[in-house]
């Protein structure tokens, strides 16, 4: 038996740096679980990348594309906030999953209204409360009077912390400014001078692409502290900051993988595949930079759905989309599973449900040394009290747009 | 008749415009329309033109220049070459705005000419430098001479329906006889740009026949053609002023042309005017044989 | 042999001014269109009426819009997105402001705001001329984006800037499956097509392209400058306005300022020009072009069994795709559609050469 | 006043980063009629080749010297860029002769997707870095005279020198010489330079070679600056208002047109900016453009569009 | 008055310069235009091609100089040898490089160019230092001095005929040894017409320069040329030297206007209908 995962990647256009690691990723675990284990209790894992980069036109493409495939698609996981809007709605009639681990709409969180989409572990407004919360921390506990500034990509991604921040600088009593920068972001003089200018205490830097060393440059340039930058986590990977080094020494980026460990999924991951010679990364040594282990958690995610529709469906079977997503919304990643797994350093145990679709929302910050990323903080959860009320009043409103019955749960 | 019965046979020269109907607009000139061929009875002034001056930075083309234009005539400008001819033309209708000057048209004066006015007053031009739409065929070129008598608006042309259609047979067929008139129906659906360059020059007479001019400015329209040609484009011209009582105002190098069919011819050289009268007064004016004709002629 | 029309003589004028003035073209047209309306939506699958046939259809159509202001009237733009931005997002506002609001309606409406803006961008137009009036185009592009990203009305509000649509439905019948979408396309080129070629085939179409071949001759003999720029920026940009409420409503659902952002602006400019400026037919060759061709370049690989990795294939993918365009280009530099008459000649000829 | 001159200078030291990369759009319009639209492609596979030869290089030839990589790599990227033009002249140019400009432009259109797909497949797809030591902190002016000082980037100056070198050697080259004339001949027709004996195929060669050497340049300072990725070939968007502006066949006018955009889009956006929303310095500078325009339709600097009869 | 060929110095050593054999033309591949012309031009001599509008004298020339690529027309049969070597294969550059320039109908200045670079880029392919280049440039000064006042003025705003003789300018500028004129009294005044024709007489008696000219003054054409070709539809329908053909009865009706009684009034010439030609 086989069962079919589709693979929306990018490996060219304006983000391929991002997007090559992150497809490696999470096709090795795929070779992975394939070669070790020899499928999900059997079943093969079958696969096929197609090449969006990053245009939501061909995403749809791909969509339609492979969603039919084998048996249909076990999930798809867009790679893109863009993408994710334009297959959202296709989704509800398609009836497959998506999931989008750290992007996509916030609100989705709600899986009585959103039914197939699966925003695992985290969205943005995670980011932005946990990113506030490190901030609070440093601050010891008092933000008010503090100035903090937004820079942000000008378009869906990028503004989708705006509504949790507002909520967040009403209860903390800071001040929040924002600074949308026009893609693709090459020129950011104007919004550093302005920073500059109005003295921010702390910069969230919501970027993604080019976006981001122009900008660590612009604050290199401009005299702006980089330990007072907190990146998203898409601005955050090894490439970001290579090359600029010592000039980013101090750059802060959440995640939601504890991405400066490695563990046992990387060494299976050298014996049963590189070392055979069927890695996907040109180079072994992309093997453990953060996009690389957030693409295999991505497919990890995957394959573990899969799993535990299978324990319902019947082991050993090809599943149709509809039962994956059952598993989705069924998962229950133990801490003993995680370790079972190899990723039990890396990542927060996570427990689905039908109403709740994120699972959990751990995240914690690291900081860039000049050479590598290493970890500065624990891990924080985001403050359910702000982000649930908002949850639910942004599904209802597209619950209403739509005309969606939300389901019981 | 049909209208095919027309297309396919195309009127005896000089019934060119004989079944016209009392067009809108006053195209036919109301006095002085001929009974006869052959029997032009020349009018008043037409077209004035008082003391023009026209100068582009340091290059004056045209200084202090007056002459005037009678009804029914055929008046010839000539001079050597850069004298200020196409100039002058430019002037009339509207493409340069003289700095000083004015020039009345039947009567009514003006100080600058705006083009389309001077097109709705019934002038039409035709270009020393082909000016032809390279991109579209024969029978559209002259078409678009047609333009300002076609008045179906934007939404009737789109669903060409009931007047649209109508108006647009209606003066394709007027353009047919242009068509037959100058002997280019071979090249009807030809985009202009592939024609030889003498037919080009008919097309372009064409485009301006088909506005129904009361004044027609033909600038060169016989250069680049031979003998045999030339005789067939003078024909046209006489024919189209005998018939029509098209006033003509005509700009070209070939002095047996000029001599020829002009009624009235000015010389200028230099941008200054430095004769005018008739073909045998000018002929024997020594500074226009001095400035232009040279002593071979 | 075939495709002669000796023997078909024309008895009037009507007949002469027939869009199809052949007989073995008007039978082919025939079939092409009871093949699209009838044969299609029952042979074509899901996926390709909604990654090939839905998205070829509307890009057609936005690219006869365009090919109205750049090939008939000769004024470049790159503004294409913006103009099916507005449309879009005008439709958009109409359907959730206005409850009960017709499909139809919204389509129409979208055009027409489009078409008030398209004017306005296009007052530039008759000053500026060439390549440089792409400033003013591309003035339109950058500020539609800012525009539908910043002011949150556009977007009813939305938090992340992006939209969706209610499912849609046309008189009373509601347009879900592909198929019906994709005749609800079909059936809007066709007749948008039937009115762009009555356009281009009449007067204003002789205006526009007289302003495009020869400004001051045009305006010498009496055609208005003015009127005709600007009459060919609202036609142009109100079946653009209504490609881009297409391309929201019907194609993507749902969707961000970038699905009408500069690329688009570009990619539609390309159709036009590698289908052929100045002819109905070239949008539609053009679209193929540009949007299918990829996609079989696409599919290339997997056919021949090659091993290749999607980044390679994509890099050579597009390698190819510019070899392609240069190729058609220097067989026949006015485009596709030009290359299909020109066929159409030799046919008219064969099997003698000339 | 402190913070409004540091905005008018960082303004006009991106505006000649711009002007870099509008150059190479100039270049090749002035002398061949063609807007290129491949130079953005141009730049991306000029720094491509610049940074990954002065990888490549070291380990090739077994040597450290981070200078002499860099050396090399420049004198090899300038050799491909010549290759490039060469292929260009060859393969699509060529057989282009005479065609009308739109035409040409679409060529370069497919030149630009060629381009985009060799250049990664040869070179890769990742970021890639160049360093030729440009400096990247910040120096500060003026310390006493204005409070905080006035903040100049070094890096910044460092590229507008090179820029106004590289504009003053080019408006030389197609004011003075025989080349540069024939080159502006072409640009007007080439059918009447071909029948006075110019020879086109040269003449282009000529031309993108140079264009490609600009793209060179404009690649290696603003791959220094941003790192070298696809992303590289999207300033070209950046230069677009400014070439129109100066005038599409003016090298000065790329300078001037550079300067007025860079300081007007960053002005804009700080002062005017946060009454709008902010992010408006992209369209502003178009905006700024047509104000231009409006006046001089042909741009600053453009030779004026001629329309006679 | 009547102008007797002149015999050119070199009568008896005259050979072939160009031997135009059989070519057919075709434009876009279907437009088949000339359908098997040949014709020679002897070193020296000044050959006139006459014809009606789009009897493919323009054609024949850009056959002969290569600029028919750029028309996208062909030479698909035939062959064209200058001094006994093929040249269909080459450049039009190399052609200029082999002396071999021509002028082209409809003016083709360069608009953004002054007068003056327009006509410095004619020297493009010459070697010999500038200072023969600004001899040159004397000289064509001298045979137009009202190019010499519009000097600083760019091409584009110049009148038709000073555009003309820009043209045939700059052609001179390469210092050539055959030019092939196409229309060069197109739009010039008489005495410049003259005064033309007085140059490439001038040139090809003093520095021995062939001349293959297409043109529809006839009358000119005939008492300046040696040897006339004329051509209908494509095809050479007559040939001779020129005191022949202008002797010629119908020559002097269709191209002279001077057939039967004499020279004809335009005024009085009655029928507009095209007469049947002869050959066509
Ligand atoms: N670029 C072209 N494409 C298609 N057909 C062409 C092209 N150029 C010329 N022709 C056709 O070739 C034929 C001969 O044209 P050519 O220009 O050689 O004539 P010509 O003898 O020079 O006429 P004229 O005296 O009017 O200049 C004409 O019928 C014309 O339509
Ligand atoms: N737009 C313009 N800008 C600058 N100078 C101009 C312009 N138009 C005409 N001129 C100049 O004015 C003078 C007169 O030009 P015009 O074209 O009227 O001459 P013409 O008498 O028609 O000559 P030809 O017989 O050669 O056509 C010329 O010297 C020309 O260079
Ligand atoms: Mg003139
Ligand atoms: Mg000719």
């Amino acid at each position: 038996a086989e069962q079919f995962v589709p693979l929306l990647v990018y490996r060219t256009g304006q983000f391929a740096p991002l997007g090559i690691p992150w497809a490696d990723g999470k096709q090795d675990y795929l070779k992975l679980i394939n070669a070790r284990d020899g499928g999900v209790n059997g079943v093969k894992l079958v696969f096929e990348e197609c090449e969006t980069a990053y245009d939501a036109a061909k995403g749809v493409e791909c969509y339609e594309r492979l969603k039919g495939k084998g048996t249909g698609a076990s999930g798809f996981d867009p790679q893109s906030t863009g993408i994710t809007f334009a297959v959202t709605d296709k989704a509800f009639n398609d009836k497959v999953a998506i999931q989008t681990m750290g992007y996509g709409l916030s609100q989705s969180v709600d899986g009585t209204v959103f039914e197939w989409n699966f925003p695992l572990l985290g969205t943005y407004w995670t980011a932005a409360d946990v990113m506030i919360q490190d901030i609070l921390k440093k601050e010891k506990g008092n933000l008010k009077g503090k100035k903090i500034a937004l820079v942000y990509h000008d378009s869906p991604y990028g503004k989708e912390p705006i509504p949790l921040l507002q909520k967040r600088a009403a209860k903390d009593g800071f001040e929040l400014v924002m600074f949308p920068v026009t893609p693709p972001g090459v020129e950011q003089k104007s919004t550093w001078l302005q920073i500059r200018q109005q003295r921010p205490d702390y910069v969230l830097f919501w970027s993604a692409g080019v976006m981001t060393p122009a900008g660590i440059r612009e604050a290199q340039a401009s005299g702006f502290p980089r330990e007072k930058m907190y990146a998203i986590w898409w601005a955050g990977s090894d490439h970001d900051v290579k090359d600029i080094g010592a000039g980013a020494k101090g750059y802060n980026a959440i995640t939601i993988h504890n991405s400066a460990a490695r563990d046992k999924v990387h060494d299976d991951l050298k014996k049963f595949v590189y070392d055979k010679g069927q890695g996907t990364a040109s180079d072994a040594s992309q093997v453990g930079v953060m996009a690389h282990t957030r693409g295999m958690m991505i497919s990890m995610l995957q394959v573990e759905a899969i799993r535990a529709a299978q324990e319902k469906f019947g082991k050993g079977k090809t599943l149709t989309p509809e039962q994956v997503k059952w598993g989705f919304e069924n998962l229950d990643l133990t801490p003993e599973r995680l370790k079972a797994l190899g990723f039990g350093e890396i990542m927060r145990p996570v427990k689905t449900s039908c109403s709740n679709h994120m699972g959990t929302d751990w995240a914690r910050i690291v900081q860039w040394d000049g050479g590598k990323w290493n970890i500065t903080s624990d891990w924080y959860q985001a403050d359910q009290a702000l982000i649930d009320p908002l949850v639910k009043e942004m599904s209802a409103k597209y619950a209403k747009d739509k005309n969606i019955k939300p389901r019981s749960c | 008749m049909s209208y095919a019965a027309q297309a396919l046979h195309p009127p005896a020269p000089g019934a060119l415009f004989a079944q016209q109907p009392p067009a809108a607009g006053g195209t036919l000139p109301a006095a002085g329309q001929p009974t006869d061929t052959g029997r032009r009875h020349i009018g008043d002034v037409i077209l004035d033109v008082r003391n023009i001056s026209l100068r582009f930075g340091g290059v004056k083309a045209l200084t202090d220049i007056s002459f005037n234009v009678r009804e029914h005539e055929v008046r010839a400008i000539i001079g050597p070459n850069g004298a200020g001819k196409s100039s002058m033309l430019n002037c009339i209708n509207g493409v340069y705005q003289p700095q000083e000057g004015a020039i009345t048209f039947r009567g009514k004066t003006f100080k600058h000419m705006n083009s389309r006015q001077v097109a709705e007053m019934g002038v039409a031009r035709t270009f020393q430098n082909l000016a032809l739409f390279k991109g579209m065929s024969v029978l559209d070129n002259i078409m678009t001479g047609r333009n300002l008598r076609m008045k179906s608006n934007l939404l009737l042309q789109a669903l060409r329906w009931g007047p649209a259609e109508r108006e647009e047979i209606a003066h394709r067929e007027k353009v047919e006889r242009i068509i037959d008139f100058l002997e280019i129906q071979a090249w009807r659906k030809t985009p202009v740009g592939r024609l030889p360059y003498g037919l080009q020059k008919r097309v372009d007479l064409g485009r301006a026949l088909a506005m129904e001019p009361q004044v027609l400015l033909l600038d060169e329209p016989m250069a680049g053609m031979n003998v045999e040609e030339k005789q067939d484009m003078c024909r046209f011209i006489l024919d189209v002023n005998d018939e029509f009582g098209t006033t003509i105002v005509l700009i070209e190098h070939d002095m047996g042309v000029v001599m020829d069919i002009s009624d009235r011819v000015v010389v200028l050289d230099y941008g200054k005017k430095i004769g005018d009268g008739t073909p045998d007064e000018v002929r024997t004016n020594e500074d226009v044989v001095r400035a232009y004709l040279g002593t071979s002629h | 042999m075939l495709y002669r029309e000796n023997g078909q003589f024309k008895q009037s004028y009507h007949a002469d001014l027939q869009i199809f003035p052949v007989l073995q073209d008007r039978v082919a047209i025939q079939l092409l269109l009871v093949l699209a309306f009838v044969a299609v939506p029952f042979v074509a699958s899901d996926y390709a009426f909604r990654a090939i046939l839905i998205p070829f259809l509307i890009l057609s159509l936005a690219a006869m819009g365009l090919n109205i202001l750049v090939g008939y009237c000769g004024q470049i733009s790159l503004g294409t997105g913006a103009f099916m931005a507005i449309g879009a997002y005008a439709a958009y506002n109409l359907q959730v402001r206005i409850d009960g609001m017709p499909l139809l309606v919204a389509l129409i409406g979208g055009g027409l705001c489009a078409t008030v803006f398209g004017v306005l961008f296009g007052i530039p137009s008759l000053r500026i001329r060439g390549l440089y009036l792409a400033v003013a185009t591309l003035a339109a592009q950058f500020f539609t984006d800012w525009f539908t990203n910043r002011v949150p009305w556009v977007t009813n509000n939305s938090s992340s800037g992006s939209v969706s649509v209610r499912e849609l439905s046309l008189f009373g019948m509601a347009v879900e499956t592909p198929a019906q979408k994709y005749l609800l396309c079909l059936s809007i080129v066709v007749v948008f097509g039937l009115l762009c070629k009555n356009l281009v085939r009449g007067a204003i179409g002789r205006q526009w392209m007289a302003i495009r071949d020869m400004d001051v001759a045009a305006a010498v003999i009496g055609i208005r400058p003015v009127y005709a720029k600007l009459s060919a920026f609202a036609v142009s940009s109100f079946v653009v306005g209504v490609a881009g409420a297409l391309w929201g409503f019907v194609h993507l659902g749902s969707w961000e300022p970038a699905a009408f952002s500069i690329d688009r602006s570009f990619q539609l400019l390309f159709m036009v020009i590698i289908g052929g400026l100045g002819s109905i037919s070239g949008a539609f060759f053009g679209a193929a072009f540009i949007v299918l061709l990829p996609l079989l370049l696409n599919y290339v690989p997997h056919w021949l069994g090659l091993p290749l990795s999607t980044a390679t294939a994509s890099h050579l993918e597009h390698m190819i795709f510019g070899a392609l365009i240069v190729f058609f280009l220097i067989v026949e530099p006015h485009g596709l559609a030009r290359l299909w008459l020109t066929a159409r000649e030799k046919l008219r000829l064969w099997p003698f050469p000339h | 006043m402190g913070f409004f001159l540091e905005t008018l200078f960082g303004g006009l030291m991106a505006g000649m980063l711009y002007a870099l990369v509008a150059l190479g759009f100039v270049l090749i319009f002035k002398a061949s009629g063609v807007f290129n639209f491949a130079q953005g492609a141009m730049v991306l596979f000029a720094a491509l080749a610049m940074a990954r030869f002065s990888e490549w290089l070291p380990q090739w030839l077994g040597f450290e010297s981070r200078f002499l990589a860099n050396v090399l790599a420049i004198v090899l990227a300038v050799v491909v860029m010549i290759g490039v033009a060469w292929l260009i002249e060859r393969l699509a140019l060529r057989q282009l002769v005479g065609q009308e400009p739109i035409a040409l432009l679409m060529a370069t259109l497919g030149i630009t997707y060629f381009i985009d797909g060799a250049g990664q497949l040869i070179f890769g797809s990742a970021t890639y870095k160049i360093d030729v030591g440009m400096p990247k902190d910040p120096m500060i002016l003026f310390e006493d005279v204005f409070q905080g000082g006035l903040l100049l980037s070094k890096e910044d100056l460092y590229a507008a020198l090179v820029s106004a070198l590289l504009v003053a050697s080019l408006s030389l080259f197609f004011q003075k010489t025989a080349t540069g004339r024939a080159l502006r001949a072409v640009a007007d027709d080439h059918q009447a330079a071909q029948s006075i004996g110019i020879p086109l195929s040269r003449i282009w060669v000529i031309v993108w070679s140079i264009g490609g050497i600009v793209a060179l340049v404009a690649g290696i300072i603003w791959g220094s600056k941003l790192g070298v990725q696809f992303s590289i070939s999207l300033v070209a968007l950046k230069a677009l208002p400014v070439v129109i502006l100066g005038g599409l066949t003016s090298v000065p006018g790329a300078i001037v047109g550079g300067l007025i955009i860079g300081s007007g889009e960053k002005l804009s956006e700080i002062y005017l900016g946060p009454f709008l929303g902010g992010g408006i310095e992209n369209w502003f500078a178009y905006v700024l453009a047509l104000g231009f325009l409006l006046v001089r339709p042909q741009g600053l600097f453009g030779d004026k569009i001629i329309d006679r009869v | 008055m009547q102008v007797a060929a002149t015999p050119s110095p070199s009568a008896t050593a005259r050979r072939d310069f160009l031997d135009v054999n059989g070519i057919e033309v075709i434009y876009n591949h279907v437009i088949l235009v000339l359908k098997g012309v040949s014709l020679r031009v002897e070193e020296g001599s000044i050959v006139a091609l006459l014809g009606a509008n789009g009897a493919g004298k323009t054609t024949t020339l850009r056959a002969v100089s290569n600029l028919l690529h750029a028309e996208r027309g062909a030479v698909t049969k035939g062959s064209i040898a200058l001094r006994g070597e093929r040249i269909e294969n080459l450049t039009p550059a190399s052609l200029v490089e082999r002396g071999v320039i021509q002028v082209m109908e409809g003016r083709h200045c360069f608009a953004h160019l002054t007068i003056e670079e327009n006509l410095m880029t004619g020297a493009y392919t010459r070697t010999d230092g500038r200072a023969a280049v600004a001899e040159t440039l004397e000289k064509v000064y001298a045979y137009f001095p009202r190019l010499k006042t519009r000097r600083t003025s760019q091409a584009a705003y110049t009148s038709g005929g000073e555009q003309q003789m820009c043209a045939i300018g700059r052609a001179l500028m390469a210092n050539p040894r055959m030019v092939l004129l196409d229309e060069p009294s197109m739009g010039l005044a008489p005495q410049i017409v003259e005064e033309v024709f007085e140059i490439v007489r001038d040139l090809n008696t003093k520095e021995g320069v062939t001349f293959l000219l297409a043109e529809q003054n006839t009358n000119m054409a005939l008492r300046y040329a040696d040897f006339g070709y004329i051509l209908e539809s494509g095809r050479v329908v007559m040939d001779g030297p020129a005191a022949a053909l202008r002797e010629n009865e119908d020559v002097k009706e269709f191209y002279l206007g001077t057939g039967g009684e004499g020279r004809k009034s335009f005024r009085d010439v009655k029928s507009y209908k095209r007469r049947k030609r002869w050959l066509a």
